[in-house]
């Protein structure tokens, strides 16, 4: 298969807003695609086209050869494709180390089991070694409420991650995590995705992440794709330049 | 009134069971900008949470203008002219910017159209075109600038700005630095995760670990 | 109930026990209680889900007049039949309705079960040549397993076949709280649009919990009409639902015993109000309630939870140096 | 003919006793989020209020039109007096807990307040038909209708828009909109959280006093009406969609002249008028005639 | 056994749990009666109790429910050890509670429910009623009506959608038809119980035009139709009949219309036989401390008191002077005859159900009373308008000859 995923002229708006505008992409499995932008630009709102939380007014997405224009998440999820949230989406009730045998036992399909219990032995080894990469192992049995911002970012990727995904995109990852972290945690997050194979789109307002991570980065400007390639291109072009970056 | 705008002295905080900031002390001079930085989980927003009331204070003072704020109601610390700018933005989702932005004004039974109000549509042009949406509706970054502004129109004494440039793209971040550096008359106090960042801003850096300032 | 294994072997033997030792008017109180508590572990079990249901009341109703008809017009005398019948059909409601209501959220979800429950309410109270209208139906003595008790003993008898009956129920309960679809419950609670963005169904997990709860509100109401011995429609009035989900709160819903203790608070408290305010019960009910609430902010349960909640806490950090 | 012009009439009639009960509580619910069960107490106690003032005054054997006044009167005291003391004392310990904790203190406060109305106005009904019967009557329809219903429609509306604008073009409306979406920022952008709540509870209970006094001259004011009151207003407020006051009005009109029309047509079925209609709306719009679905940014 | 065998000790007090309505709706009766037992008590001790026991009574309130009575029942019963118990106004807590009083074996004493299910259907030992079903009411009513408005041509009734309400209707509606085969009914309404707001209904009367309107109403439903349907020229259009009117007519004072029937549910109103000494006693004595006239519900208790005491003071005739066994006390109950207000005599028959006659008039108003009283009274013996015993109220009604 040549793409993992394609959209053709994608168009969403918002009353009067154009949040997206006509975007067509294709991306290549195991590619690692960076989208940066203008605030408002657009991404998040790519984002959620794309896993069906909101349905575009035209265009179409294609997953896999698949046509999954307007699928529902829950049925874009279970084909594969997994996310993260710029707004972390934790259960804020539960524990951490909860938080993530729920996402196991989703990606086991065993969410309707009724009888055997969530939390066996072997879900609680792989849970705890899914939060390893995020810091978060120590803070397992804590109440989700009791972390620190950037600790619920963290938690809001893992989430994602223990859907073992093929497809998956991250909504600004590395906000509100902390410069002394975000590498380290992007570094074994990255190689560990890399090694699966899984394609990773990811939007990002740090350009030090984008240009260490990304192998093509989709500059986005009022809703329209501005600029598609390796990211050093990207970032030297004088368009993106000036809407994304702010240098004149 | 002495020179500084803010003084913390021997802040403790506790949150649940646990001990979250530990004797922290610093200050924040008039007119000037002070950064706080640590990495996640520091005590960076509970620090800024207890300077405008909104976490337990266990000891110490918190002075504004020389006066001990520990035992005053949050919204009247607003009245002392705090301004407090979130990290997690928190705009009032159901109502539009610009009531979002009057709420302050409101609040202090202001009529008419308010100077701050004006200073934060001056300083901010990019609001324009905003004005009329819901703030709920808007993008991650979106929301951050409007809850600069409405930090900005609230606080005249002493902004609390909490990591106001997470979520912001390169080309707003420069712009919101420009804004804050170009208040004029007010302290501010911004936390941030990355000293390299913070220095764009200010100098003036006090880091902070673990519940405890550990180096200015 | 994480807590401690002895914990169930412990109630055990005090419920059975305790008939043994106390009047008979405290042991009749105490089988309504039980009874009643399978209901209040229903509502306590969608609660989880942040779904609080305002005419459950229905389920209670249907278990209670599917063995009042059975009995009525079918002649049908043994209780352990008559409970399976009965449940089935509550069950089976719950199972049809549930296909609807299973897209209701929040105040919503209440609101539409209560205008469902009063219009079966309105049904139970029409079709009066068939159900005794507002008068009801008596529920006469059932056999169990084919042998009739004797009237000394059959208070006994009745408690201990509700105890009986009531412990499969707390057990499926448990079960199903430590188990997938329980939390995914607690998760649809606190962030449908992740669960969805997990791949699992939130309808199908509210249907589910649904489908049981209704199940258990039918248990509920057959054990109740047997010790009670008359069945009114006012089992489906919202009230009666509305009771059920201040117990469940008062009780504490996050725990398994919750429902129990809230239960038997609960009918002890009204008994006694009954008893010493006779003019002014309500009153003394709400000011109870209140302190509890206030007081209690976990439900009287609020004491052990806090010892569980240690407990687990000891165990995850044992487990992590061990 | 004339029996549609009487349906549509006495439905009318109806809603407008429907919208005055449910008002206060669609107000309370949408700017505080707070169901309040209580509702049909303070609907109750102003009913009591509003019929003892009345029987007070007209003793005096002062100008008869003035009674509306005292009716009134007594409403708006006795939801200044219960409002504020209800939201300080039950309200504000346990806001930011579950809903649900929020109806059990407020169905705790219905099951002291049934009891303390008793303890003040014992058990015999409270009589007052005068404001009534006073205006007269006109016949329409060859139906006689008493004035005092016809007058109550025009209260009705005028509640409605009322209320409406206060909460939409007020700044106080606003910023109760703020505190209960968010306390803690509200307090930080200097909103006086209490006196904000405190206010919008005590209008939500002037407005439920105001409806039990409007309506205490039709029916017999005695223990047990508040149960009544709350049921009809929650189905009325529910059906249009809660918090929105426009769909109280839709919801107590659809209610009305569907029980006005079952009452000439289907005597049989109007028990359950309510809450078939209820279903109805429910399965086509489930948030109600004019509830929203909140897409959440994520 | 020989009596000797089953004579007891005199106990030091005879404990009697009464069961009423202390809270809800249903108050305007529970209270009027629990103050007739509360009186009438305090009398029987002062003059010496029953045979030299004095009665101790337990207030209960019967609010909650069929099942909470049941459960209440039994705390009176085995808690507060009451040596009986009278009490229940509401059909579904007598027909609840009964099977309970066979269970423990407590004798009983239904004092005011109306269901006439409970002895046609079923057969008990300790239970007995001392007054008459509600057949009575609506019988009595249709033979008023036909007396003081003999060419009746349309009948309308406006019922309580409950069980009393539609027995009432029924009853009432098969009685006019059988007396007068040519009556239609015109409108049969059901507005909920406690409805309170009465517009399109008294609207659809208004246009209907029924020569008469039959309601069963009570408490707050029955003052808001008045209320309501009077300015709106109800009354004066019908001939309207409240089978159960007599206990609002102190609280709705000189806002009753004149001209509309009242039934009072058995001949008991404070000016019938109003200088029988029994009579009168009561009629002051209860005026004098709460400060209004007994309605029937406070009847129907004074019936329930006696009763007991009657059937225990005959018990203990029959033994000799020895307190009497339970069973004795059920014995003596079957078929005694005791006195009550307004001063006639009250039998309880052998299927434990008290028979009574009945009064109906029309309200008019009198200056001696701030309230409307009942003109052009007639009093149906207790043979007219309660079915012979063993025949069930529907065939009995079936079986009038006209
Ligand atoms: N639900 C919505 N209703 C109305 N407008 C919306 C909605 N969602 C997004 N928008 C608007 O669409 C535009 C694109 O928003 P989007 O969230 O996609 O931006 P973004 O590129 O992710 O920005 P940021 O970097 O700030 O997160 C913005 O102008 C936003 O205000
Ligand atoms: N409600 C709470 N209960 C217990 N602990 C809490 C609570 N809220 C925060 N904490 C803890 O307090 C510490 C400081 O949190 P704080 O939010 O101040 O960190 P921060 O420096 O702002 O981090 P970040 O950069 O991630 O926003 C963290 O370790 C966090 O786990
Ligand atoms: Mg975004
Ligand atoms: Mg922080």
């Amino acid at each position: 298969m040549a793409t993992v995923l394609e959209t053709h002229g994608l168009t969403k708006s918002f009353g009067g807003v154009l949040a997206v505008d006509d975007v067509s992409v294709a991306i290549a499995p195991g590619e690692i695609v960076g989208i940066v932008g203008a605030n408002g630009a657009g991404k998040t709102t790519f984002v959620n086209l794309v896993t069906g939380y909101l349905k575009p007014d035209r265009g179409r997405i294609i997953y896999l050869g698949r046509d999954i224009t307007a699928h529902p998440p829950r049925e874009v999820t279970g084909l594969g494709v997994a996310r993260s949230f710029q707004i972390p989406q934790i259960y804020a009730s539960l524990t951490v180390l909860e938080n993530v045998l729920i996402a196991l036992a989703a990606r086991e399909g065993q969410s309707l089991r009724a009888w055997a219990p969530l939390s066996t032995r072997v879900r609680e080894a792989e849970g705890l070694i899914l939060l390893e990469p995020f810091g978060l192992t120590e803070h397992a049995a804590r109440p989700v409420s009791e972390l620190p911002q950037g600790g619920l970012k963290l938690l809001d990727i893992a989430l994602a991650s223990a859907l073992m995904p093929r497809l998956l995109l991250l909504d600004e990852p590395t906000s509100g995590v902390s410069s002394a972290e975000k590498f380290g945690v992007m570094d074994t997050l990255v190689s560990i995705l890399q090694a699966r194979g899984v394609t990773v789109i990811f939007v990002e307002h740090d350009m030090d992440v984008v240009t260490n991570y990304a192998g093509r980065v989709l500059a986005f400007s009022e809703g329209k794709i501005l600029a598609d390639g390796a990211p050093g291109v990207v970032l030297a072009d004088p368009a993106v330049r000036k809407a994304v970056l702010g240098w004149a | 009134m002495g020179v500084n705008a803010l003084e913390v002295k021997d802040l403790s905080v506790k949150l649940a069971a646990f001990v979250i900031l530990r004797g922290v002390s610093f200050a924040v001079p008039h007119g000037s900008t002070v950064g706080l930085v640590g990495r996640n989980g520091a005590g960076k927003t509970t620090t800024l949470k207890s300077i405008v009331g909104l976490a337990p204070v266990l000891g110490g003072e918190i002075r504004l203008d020389g006066r001990d704020l520990t035992a005053v109601a949050p919204h009247h610390r607003a009245g002392l002219g705090l301004g407090y700018l979130p990290e997690d933005r928190r705009l009032i989702a159901s109502l539009t910017v610009e009531e979002n932005l009057r709420l302050p004004l409101w609040a202090r039974g202001e009529r008419g159209d308010g100077a701050r109000l004006k200073l934060a549509y001056d300083l901010m042009p990019e609001l324009a075109p905003l004005v009329r949406r819901r703030a709920g509706a808007l993008s991650g970054g979106q929301q951050k600038m409007v809850a600069l502004a409405r930090a900005v129109v609230t606080g005249t004494k002493l902004l609390l700005l909490d990591e106001p440039f997470e979520g912001v793209s390169p080309a707003l971040s420069r712009r919101l630095a420009e804004v804050i550096r170009s208040l004029q008359g007010v302290a501010v106090l911004v936390t941030e995760s990355d000293a390299n960042r913070m220095r764009l801003l200010t100098e003036q850096i006090y880091t902070i670990e673990r519940g405890e300032i550990i180096q200015r | 109930m994480r807590g401690g294994k002895a914990l169930p072997l412990v109630a055990a033997a005090v419920f059975g026990a305790a008939p043994l030792v106390l009047p008979g008017w405290v042991t009749f109180l105490l089988t309504l209680a039980v009874a009643k508590s399978v209901m209040v572990l229903a509502i306590a079990l969608l609660l989880r889900g942040g779904l609080v249901s305002f005419g459950h009341g229905m389920f209670f109703a249907a278990g209670a007049y599917t063995v009042g008809m059975a009995m009525k017009w079918g002649g049908m005398r043994e209780a352990v039949v008559l409970t399976f019948l009965g449940v089935l059909a509550a069950a089976a409601a719950a199972a049809l309705l549930g296909l609807l209501i299973a897209r209701y959220r929040g105040i919503f979800f209440a609101m539409l079960n209560m205008a469902i429950s009063m219009v079966v309410y309105a049904v139970l109270l029409k079709l009066y040549w068939v159900t005794g209208g507002t008068d009801g139906i008596g529920i006469r003595t059932p056999t169990i397993l084919g042998v009739m008790p004797e009237r000394e003993s059959l208070r006994l008898v009745m408690y201990y076949f509700t105890l009986v009956m009531t412990l499969p129920a707390f057990y499926a309960v448990h079960r199903f709280w430590t188990s997938p679809l329980g939390f995914a419950l607690r998760a649809v609670r606190d962030n449908e649009v992740r669960v969805e963005y997990m791949g699992t169904s939130v309808a199908r997990v509210i249907y589910a919990a649904y489908v049981l709860s209704g199940a258990l509100g039918g248990l509920a109401g057959i054990l109740t009409g047997f010790s009670v011995g008359h069945i009114v429609p006012d089992l489906a009035y919202w009230t009666t639902s509305g009771e059920f989900v201040f117990v469940a709160v008062l009780g504490g819903p996050a725990s398994i015993p919750g429902p129990l203790v809230g239960s038997i608070a609960f009918e002890f408290l009204k008994s006694y109000a009954y008893k010493y305010a006779a003019f002014t019960w309500q009153m003394t009910l709400g000011v109870t309630m209140l302190a509890i609430i206030l007081f209690m902010p976990g439900g009287l349960w609020t004491i052990y939870e806090g010892l569980a909640r240690q407990g687990r806490q000891w165990r995850l950090s044992w487990k992590r140096t061990g | 003919m004339t029996v549609a012009v009487v349906i549509l009439l006495d439905g009318v009639l109806y809603a407008a006793v429907l919208f005055l009960v449910a008002a206060g509580l669609t107000l309370v619910y949408g700017v505080m989020r707070i169901l309040n069960i209580a509702h049909g107490s303070l609907y109750a106690l102003g009913a009591y209020a509003g019929t003892s003032l009345v029987l007070v005054y007209l003793k005096t054997g002062g100008p008869a039109p003035l009674m509306y006044l005292a009716l009134l009167a007594g409403a708006v005291v006795a939801g200044a007096i219960a409002g504020p003391l209800v939201e300080r004392l039950l309200l504000r310990p346990i806001y930011g807990r579950e809903e649900v904790v929020q109806l059990l203190v407020t169905y705790s406060l219905f099951l002291i307040l049934e009891d303390v109305m008793k303890l003040l106005w014992g058990v015999d009904p409270y009589y007052v038909a005068k404001p009534y019967a006073f205006l007269g009557t006109v016949t329409i329809a060859g139906v006689r209708y008493a004035w005092y219903q016809l007058l109550l429609i025009a209260v009705a509306l005028a509640t409605g828009v009322l209320v409406s604008l206060a909460i939409r073009g007020t700044r106080l409306g606003r910023m109760i909109v703020a505190v209960t979406a968010d306390r803690e920022i509200s307090a930080t952008l200097g909103i006086n959280v209490g006196r904000v709540y405190t206010l919008a509870f005590t209008a939500g209970a002037i407005l439920a006093g105001l409806g039990g006094a409007l309506v205490a001259p039709l029916i017999s004011v005695a223990p047990g009406i508040s149960v009544e009151a709350i049921v009809l207003a929650f189905a009325v407020v529910v059906i249009g969609g809660l918090g929105s006051l426009e769909g109280a009005a839709l919801g107590a009109l659809i209610v009305g002249i569907t029980r006005a029309a079952a009452v000439q047509l289907f005597p049989e079925i109007e028990l359950a008028t309510v809450y078939l209609i209820m279903v109805a709306v429910l399965l086509f719009r489930p948030r109600g005639l004019f509830g929203e679905w909140e897409t959440r940014r994520i | 056994g020989p009596p000797w065998a089953e004579a007891q000790a005199k106990p030091a007090e005879l404990k009697i749990g009464i069961v009423s309505f202390l809270s809800g709706p249903a108050t305007v009766f529970g209270v009027p009666s629990k103050n007739a037992a509360e009186w009438l008590i305090e009398k029987y001790n002062r003059e010496g109790g029953i045979g030299g026991v004095k009665i101790r009574p337990v207030y209960a309130d019967e609010a909650g429910g069929a099942e909470k009575q049941v459960a209440e029942f039994r705390r009176l019963v085995l808690d507060e050890k009451v040596d009986l118990v009278i009490g229940y106004i509401s059909s579904a807590d007598c027909l609840a509670v009964a099977p309970v009083a066979e269970e423990l074996r407590k004798l009983t004493v239904l004092f005011d429910c109306g269901t006439n299910r409970i002895f046609e259907d079923s057969k008990y030992k300790y239970v007995f009623r001392t007054k008459a079903h509600q057949v009575l009411d609506s019988v009595a009513a249709a033979k008023y009506v036909l007396s003081v408005k003999p060419n009746v041509k349309t009948i309308a009734g406006i019922n309580q959608d409950y069980a009393w309400g539609r027995d009432s209707w029924e009853s009432f509606r098969r009685a006019m038809l059988k007396l007068k085969p040519d009556v239609q009914v015109v409108a049969e309404l059901w507005p909920k119980l406690l409805a309170g707001e009465y517009s399109a209904e008294i609207s659809r009367l208004l246009v209907a035009k029924p020569d008469v309107i039959h309601s069963s109403f009570w408490n707050g439903d029955i003052i808001g139709l008045v209320k309501q349907g009077a300015p709106r020229g109800l009354f004066s259009q019908s001939l309207v009949v409240l089978t159960a009117g007599e206990h609002m007519l102190q609280d709705v004072g000189k806002d009753m219309p004149e001209g509309v029937v009242i039934g009072a549910r058995g001949d008991h109103w404070f000016l019938h036989n109003a200088n029988d000494p029994l009579h009168k006693e009561f009629v002051d004595g209860y005026r004098a401390r709460y400060g209004r006239y007994p309605i029937y519900p406070s009847y129907h208790m004074y019936q329930a008191v006696a009763g007991v005491k009657a059937a225990y003071e005959k018990a203990m005739k029959a033994a000799g002077g020895a307190w009497p066994s339970l069973d004795q006390a059920i014995k003596a109950f079957e078929g005694i005859e005791y006195r009550v207000p307004p001063g006639r005599t009250m039998t309880i028959r052998g299927d434990h159900n008290g028979i009574e006659p009945a009064i109906m008039g029309l309200t008019k108003h009198d200056p001696k009373y701030p309230f409307a009283i009942l003109d052009r009274m007639m009093v149906f013996p207790a043979a007219e308008v309660n079915p012979p015993l063993g025949v069930k109220s529907n065939d009995w009604i079936d079986s009038w000859k006209k």
